[in-house]
């Protein structure tokens, strides 16, 4: 005897929200919500809705389990209330003791897309080959095809954007906005005024 | 002011400019990995310390640095040296908006390092969750005439493995220094490539070492007009009587 | 101003769950009660009553996250009323082929009835372990007891037969010119012998 009405009664957004919490508790990285939408059998639309009621629970103060919009998808992390205690417990390999040269080089491929070493050496006067290394090593840029020339490009990873918080890529501020002076010239200048004429 | 003690702290490099140099043209410091930038600064925080202005060190400095930048830019590109030349105007202008993306790329990691600072607090699982669910590896259907394929290839006869490079005789040097010094004794001169008509490789390659020999032992000189162009050997006492001008092939 | 009394009344277990809901979050691999108590820097026996709560509040039937006591200590794994949506967010592509390593072997424990891995790499004058493990992970083969010096016999499955359309180990096709299974590893291993090394 089918009873397929009843489905509908007991509430189903309920039994998708906690079929996202399963998915999403085990997923290795952020799901987007056309992989949840593909996974949990269900339309878009209402996993978007499922999401607002667990973004709802699982939210800082609320939960040590907190659900964030990141790298394109959503997924689980620690709260920040319990750091302290994730700090005791868990290394963060990815991004501890990052370079001022990595963080160049991170900061070339994340704003002007996807580059070759021969392009970052330009663009900071320094050679980019072990920078860039690392940075494939720790995860945090791959292999994005080859420019024309042969030369390797490489762009940011989904793990940048999770490790450096973001929804993606277009969050970061506009290039053009930058460009204060930066510490070679403040220094240059500095020298320049306080030497006597 | 000695620009050459110009005592440097450099991510690559900690010391005086002098031994940097050294070090650079010695090839043990790759140029590649220095801020030459920071160098001018370092330089230029010196002369300010001091009054009146240093010229004689100013221009030393300058000739120093310009030389520095010229190596590594032939380091960093080398194969960009037919681009075209600038003029200094336009040179003026490209270093400017060189500088320019630079600084924006350097406030742009400013920001992300603020950023990553503000993320301290953020834990995330790096890999798989402790108990994911195992993914079942599926196949698709096969054929069994490729096992059978496969026993076949197991079940053939490897091809005899070929020793003739076992084979290979070396024939002594003397021979062709004996050979040679015959040739020698009839005629004052004679084509090294002429000679080896109709030898083997191998037999080429020791007479070759035999002409080496005779060369050392300064019985023979040897000329080539060009790269790959026959090879002639004269006798000496030939030479040392009649200027003898190479002809090419 | 510090006010530490405030922590002691504001339910401090309540608190100390959600450290432990955001430590496993974050986990790579079950922590044991120990671990996690270093981590809260709290006592072993409140971690244990924290669990309790935690155990109530992520199991079956109630919540898509499941806090599970398994031997390395505690981990939260998806629901079993989610595994479906896990399944399919897991699947891996339909794999086309096998690599002619893994043809090999199989052929050898095909036709030649169970071997050991030094058979196997006997016969294939290669190494045998990867494979072997490869194709008992993809449950190809299987353990079929252990051979007079020890080592385990492989036989391939109930599996292999349907991905080679079999409906046994009969229906493999004939290899008149190669010879009876006898006389057919005597051929393989006389090949093998003067394969060089």
């Amino acid at each position: 005897m089918d009873r397929p009405l009843r489905l509908i009664t007991a509430n189903p957004l309920d039994r998708l929200a906690r079929t996202l919490e399963a998915l999403l508790v085990v997923a290795s990285a952020p799901l987007s919500v056309a992989e949840l939408a593909a996974a949990a059998d269900d339309h878009a639309e209402r996993v978007e809705t499922a999401l607002g009621l667990l973004g709802e629970r699982f939210r800082e103060g609320r939960s040590g389990i907190v659900l964030e919009h990141v790298a394109g998808g959503y997924a689980f992390r620690a709260s920040r209330e319990a750091s302290d205690a994730c700090g005791r417990l868990f290394e963060r390999p990815v991004e501890r003791g990052l370079s001022a040269a990595a963080l160049e080089t991170l900061a070339v491929i994340a704003y002007l897309g996807p580059c070759s070493r021969p392009d970052i050496a330009r663009l900071r006067g320094v050679a980019a080959d072990s920078v860039v290394a690392g940075l494939v090593e720790r995860g945090l840029i791959a292999e994005a095809g080859r420019e024309e020339a042969g030369a390797v490009r490489y762009r940011t990873t989904a793990l940048f954007e999770r490790v450096f918080g973001l929804e993606s890529l277009s969050e970061l501020p506009r290039l053009d906005d930058l460009g204060e002076p930066d510490d070679l010239r403040t220094r240059l200048e500095a020298v320049a005024s306080h030497r006597p004429a | 002011m000695i620009v050459r003690e110009l005592e440097l702290d450099l991510d690559a490099f900690e010391g005086p400019f002098d031994l940097l140099l050294t070090l650079v043209l010695r090839d043990e410091l790759a140029l590649a990995e220095v801020d030459v930038a920071e160098i001018v600064v370092s330089f230029c925080e010196r002369l300010a310390a001091r009054s009146p202005l240093d010229l004689e060190a100013c221009g030393e400095f300058l000739v120093l640095v310009a030389a520095l930048l010229e190596l590594k830019v032939r380091g960093l590109f080398p194969d960009e040296d037919d681009e075209i030349e600038l003029g200094p105007e336009e040179a003026a202008k490209e270093l400017a908006q060189r500088l320019a993306e630079y600084r924006r790329i350097k406030e742009a990691a400013l920001r992300l390092a603020e950023r990553l600072e503000g993320e301290q607090d953020r834990y995330f699982r790096l890999g798989p969750a402790p108990l994911q669910p195992r993914p079942e590896r599926r196949l698709a259907q096969q054929d069994p005439a490729d096992l059978v394929a496969a026993l076949r290839v197991l079940a053939t006869e490897p091809p005899p493995v070929s020793l003739a490079h076992m084979e290979l005789r070396f024939p002594p040097v003397s021979q062709f220094l004996e050979r040679f010094r015959a040739v020698l004794r009839r005629r004052s001169r004679f084509d090294f490539d002429a000679e080896m008509h109709g030898l083997s490789r191998v037999e080429q390659a020791v007479a070759f070492l035999a002409l080496l020999e005779l060369a050392r032992e300064r019985e023979v000189s040897l000329a080539q007009a060009a790269p790959f162009a026959p090879i002639r050997v004269s006798r000496i006492d030939v030479e040392r009587r009649q200027e003898w001008t190479a002809r090419s092939a």
